[in-house]
């Protein structure tokens, strides 16, 4: 339903685009990225608070370059959320209703379902929005943005402030609201965790630009080039080469380590390549366990190096033998306890081919920009 | 704030504090010996007094709200809007503020015999010692320095509220309207009373556009003025007594609206 | 910033800007019908404006510097320590920037009168009609204002700073002149900009306390107000004219130094 | 080495204290707490920056009130770090030694062994600070806290700006500083996360008083009361009643769920106890596996009510049968792939006797916090 084409925007010094992203009507898009990304400018530009220094945005198919903000009808949740101090509660929730002079008594069913489905019977009679607490304000700001009955829902990172309890509660709010109001949501965010728990399609955007877009699967598993690598914090990275291409479609990868892949991936042998695994991936082989089948391909004997504590699991960072490479796998504490383990005991560990990511290294060209277009 | 400061070194910041204290102190305490009761009662029936403190208290109030009805939609203009040419205009409405006030009034004197100064003429409109000199002379000196103080006012609110507004359905005149204004209300207060404060003191430019004729275009300070000239210590003694409790008012106020300092 | 403005609402804003402007430019051009070559050189080789010039920048240069000598202690006190009677202090403080110079230069005459006054005059220090008087109603219209800038220079250096110098083994003095006074340094600067053209266009007081003869107490604006009480426009004008270039200096400096606007 | 006694501060409206918290030398303490706690205030008042209201600071058994910050030999990295603007890089390291007028020849053999450490070779012949990357000016920054030899270094939140990457360098370098250097570390920190990678001891600060210290398995297992809990993100709390003493010494417990649990605290029959258990110590049982002694006692049939991804594990929410309670659990992704698990499945789930934690509800009084005293 809103779409953006070859859209660029200058703001300072700061360039972002060009960026092409189309958001389906009833989606949940989640935009992530680092601070600095120029996440919130891209929003703004869409709302019409920016104006794009080239490239188009269509709202249901139609030119939106002559429509001031108001009349966009997109709801917008700032990271500051907003809510106006000279107002009660019940003066900001209804503004939107005010100003746009629509029907009273609509606009008082539409305060009586939005106050039931976000427990706000409280905070309704406040007169004093500085008395809210930091999750009642959110409830209240969404209220807000809700109650002229908007199609799409803009939210620039509404949790940043709050304790990790009531962020749970109003992220299943927002899929409620997603689900059950049919509101098209885009949802900003710089916390990964957050972006792969809202459940829907992922975009990344990092130094103005869109590196990625898929399913929270694709993004985790597969980045699109390094700098996703690194944003979504990849700590196993090699650099090698493509040695072979194996009957069955693999490759046979040799560098600092050398290792059999199954990527997708069509390249010829001597292409340098960045290869990866995420750390949950790494699997330590039990010693009195047999080794399965998938694991047969890259199992590497190995020292365990350094060990840290993570609270619900460790990492053990573990140096190759024969090679210079280490690599850092997680375990989960009640394995971690199992095994005893301690540094500078011997290990065998296993990266299994189907969980290897491959990707030529300077993948100047971001992937899947186009694969979440309309229809 | 933090402790374990020695001593030497508290005194050297705390004696200067004290001295200029006491300077100040000795400046409000030194007029007493000429204040007794009965001057005071004598002095405050006086008429010409009354005219002067009459013609202060509404020119200055005129002129403050004049200059207001220019520098509410000005300031915002400047911490909102881009538009060519706009950093020259904010040098341009600084001149006035750091320029002493006798230039300015001579300025306006001068420029009264320009095309434009004689077309206002024409329309009956004069300067020269009358009391539309004097709220002239008032408004061209504090009408710069309230565009900074709002310009300062509309940038302390954030954009966020007027952009939540908009997309809430407000047009840009009906987002200034139903949020801006009302959250600079605080600020809009202070403003004025500053620049009313500044309208009663002013003296230079009133004094070159308006005289000091008694009973009519004779202010608090130009009265002040007169009093000393004719050795009438008394007098300039009410007079000066009169302002510090202005003085003291505009303070107490201006603290109270929670705006910030002059 | 926010695009989307319609017309008539930028044409509410801009309008009272343009309009404002166009005033201020109308007065800066008004006096150009009074100026020519000939006259300019003429007034400039005149004595009694040269000694009106050299006596400005000479009073308000030390009267500024014995401002700041206060101001930075005293602001640094305010801004960073706390003790009893701090609120009232500020108060005090506040007083003088709010009160009519006029009412100051007056309270100045009246306190020569009392006994610190009368202990300063033994010492030989003489204020009516005197250079030294120009100095001291300077240096009274100026302070206030210079601990006012300078405390909210000092508020704006955090005081981490100073913690951590304090832990890497200064004491409170050292971390004082090592770090504090280092980072200060443009908001020091500015202050002393602005407060000496404050001192340059002061009139009110220094009337009062020292008058305006002609070659000895009369500084840039009394040379005004004394060559339009004798109708010398061309005079008056070459006096403004050199306010003006000073003016454009004072903010072109104050911008290229970074501290805050007037 | 350093120790507080009874320590209270009144900062404002704020109230902190009475603290007793100590130090021993070449310890790694992390102070763990939320935004607000208080946590910079205590720092402050063990520096000297900050006077108490009342109680004792004492460093190497001497009394401090009467010490300024400058003669108690304590490093300090702010979370702004507060590098001097006006000075180069260089300066700025040797501050405290030209303060302290130190031998310049050993600063500068001081200067050389940090800079090496901290791999500042480049950033050292910098005139401005202002050209350091975030991850420079922290390492410049914790070189200039080090050069005077100080004997314990307090750092407050110095990674909040910095991303994950460089995050975990830093890290390592503090224990390698505590390690190698022999400083003692007093780290502040909101992030849980890093109190447990620290993996030194944890005191956990709420609401300005000390609630519990420990190390972090006692810590993230067994919180000392429950707005410990709450902070360290407990999901699975229940309220029980102690109904029977086992004769081995464990406790059956009945309410919305019947538990047996193996506490080692001594709590009579009819006690209301707070029972928990965390999400990643729920065991889901595989249907074609045996059920192993260990799992038998708190075992139940549930089905799944709700699923969240979070990248690399998921959350299964699952309703108790025959229970109203619902009890959160996580599965590394391996896991939930392999089992193909949807809402509404039945599952089996057991809660292990010796992973549940028991406290009586409102329990005043805050746990361990003596038990980390000198000697």
């Amino acid at each position: 339903m809103i779409r953006a084409e070859q859209l660029r925007i200058a703001c300072g010094d700061f360039r972002l685009g060009p960026v092409d992203l189309s958001i389906p009507a009833g989606s949940y898009l989640t935009l992530l990225g680092p601070s600095g990304a120029g996440k919130t400018i891209l929003l703004e530009a869409l709302m019409g608070l920016l104006k794009p220094a080239a490239g188009r945005v269509l709202l249901n198919g139609e030119e939106m370059a002559a429509q001031p903000p108001e009349r966009r009808n997109i709801a917008y949740l700032p990271q500051d959320l907003a809510l106006f101090p000279h107002l009660s509660v019940q003066d900001n929730i209804l503004f939107g209703s005010r100003v746009r002079r629509l029907d009273p008594a609509a606009s008082r069913d539409r305060l009586a379902e939005l106050v039931a489905m976000l427990d706000l019977e409280g905070p309704l009679t406040r007169r004093d929005i500085s008395t809210l607490s930091g999750g009642e304000k959110q409830r209240v700001a969404l209220a807000r943005a809700l109650l002229p009955n908007p199609q799409l829902l803009f939210l620039d990172e509404p949790h940043s402030a709050l304790d990790a309890g009531i962020t749970r509660q109003l992220q299943i709010k927002l899929r409620q609201i997603n689900r059950e109001l049919g509101v098209t949501i885009l949802h900003v965010t710089h916390d990964q965790e957050e972006a792969f728990m809202l459940g829907g399609q992922i975009a990344v955007l990092i130094d103005g630009r869109l590196q990625q877009l898929g399913s929270s699967d694709e993004i985790y598993y597969g980045p699109a080039n390094l700098s996703v690598a690194r944003f979504l914090r990849h700590q196993n990275i090699f650099s090698l080469t493509v040695a072979e291409r194996l009957p069955d479609g693999r490759m046979r990868l040799r560098g600092e380590l050398d290792l059999v892949c199954a990527s997708g991936r069509d390249l010829p042998v001597g292409t340098r390549v960045a290869v990866g695994i995420r750390n949950e991936e790494v699997t330590l082989i039990r010693p009195d366990r047999p080794v399965g089948d998938d694991l047969r391909d890259n199992l590497f004997a190995a020292v365990i190096v350094d060990i840290f504590g993570f609270g619900g699991y460790h990492t053990l960072v573990v140096k190759i033998r024969e090679s210079p490479a280490t690599i850092e796998l997680n375990l989960p504490n009640c394995a971690f306890r199992d095994l005893g383990l301690g540094t500078g005991d011997k290990v065998r560990i296993s990266l299994r081919a189907r969980s290897l990511w491959v990707l030529p290294p300077d993948d100047g060209e971001p992937r899947g920009q186009h694969s979440y277009m309309e229809g | 704030m933090t402790p374990h400061h020695n001593r030497a070194f508290r005194l050297a910041l705390v004696l200067p504090l004290g001295l200029l204290a006491g300077y100040f102190l000795l400046l409000l305490g030194g007029q007493a010996p000429y204040l007794n009761g009965s001057t005071l009662r004598a002095e405050l029936s006086s008429s010409t007094l009354l005219d002067a403190i009459r013609l202060s208290l509404v020119s200055a109030t005129i002129a403050t709200l004049a200059a207001l009805a220019f520098a509410v939609p000005a300031g915002y203009a400047l911490a909102r809007l881009n538009f060519p040419g706009k950093r020259l205009l904010d040098t341009l409405l600084d001149l006035p503020v750091v320029l002493t006030p006798v230039a300015l009034g001579t300025l306006i004197l001068m420029a009264l015999n320009t095309p434009p100064g004689r077309f206002l003429h024409s329309l009956g409109l004069t300067l020269p010692f009358t009391v539309a000199g004097v709220i002239a002379a008032q408004f061209t000196v504090v009408v710069a320095m309230a565009v900074r103080m709002l310009k300062a006012s509309f940038e302390e609110i954030s954009p966020r509220y007027e952009q939540v507004a908009r997309l809430l359905g407000c047009s840009a005149g009906g987002s200034f309207l139903r949020v801006t204004l009302p959250l600079a209300r605080r600020g809009i207060i202070a403003s004025f009373i500053l620049c009313w404060a500044r309208a009663i003191g002013e003296f230079g430019a009133t004094v070159m556009v308006a005289g000091t004729a008694r009973g009519q275009t004779a202010t608090l300070p130009s009265s002040i003025y007169l009093a000393m000239s004719a050795a009438d210590l008394s007098r300039a003694v009410v007079l000066i007594l009169i302002l510090i409790l202005i003085s003291f008012a505009v303070l107490f106020l201006v603290r109270l609206v929670g705006g910030r300092r002059p």
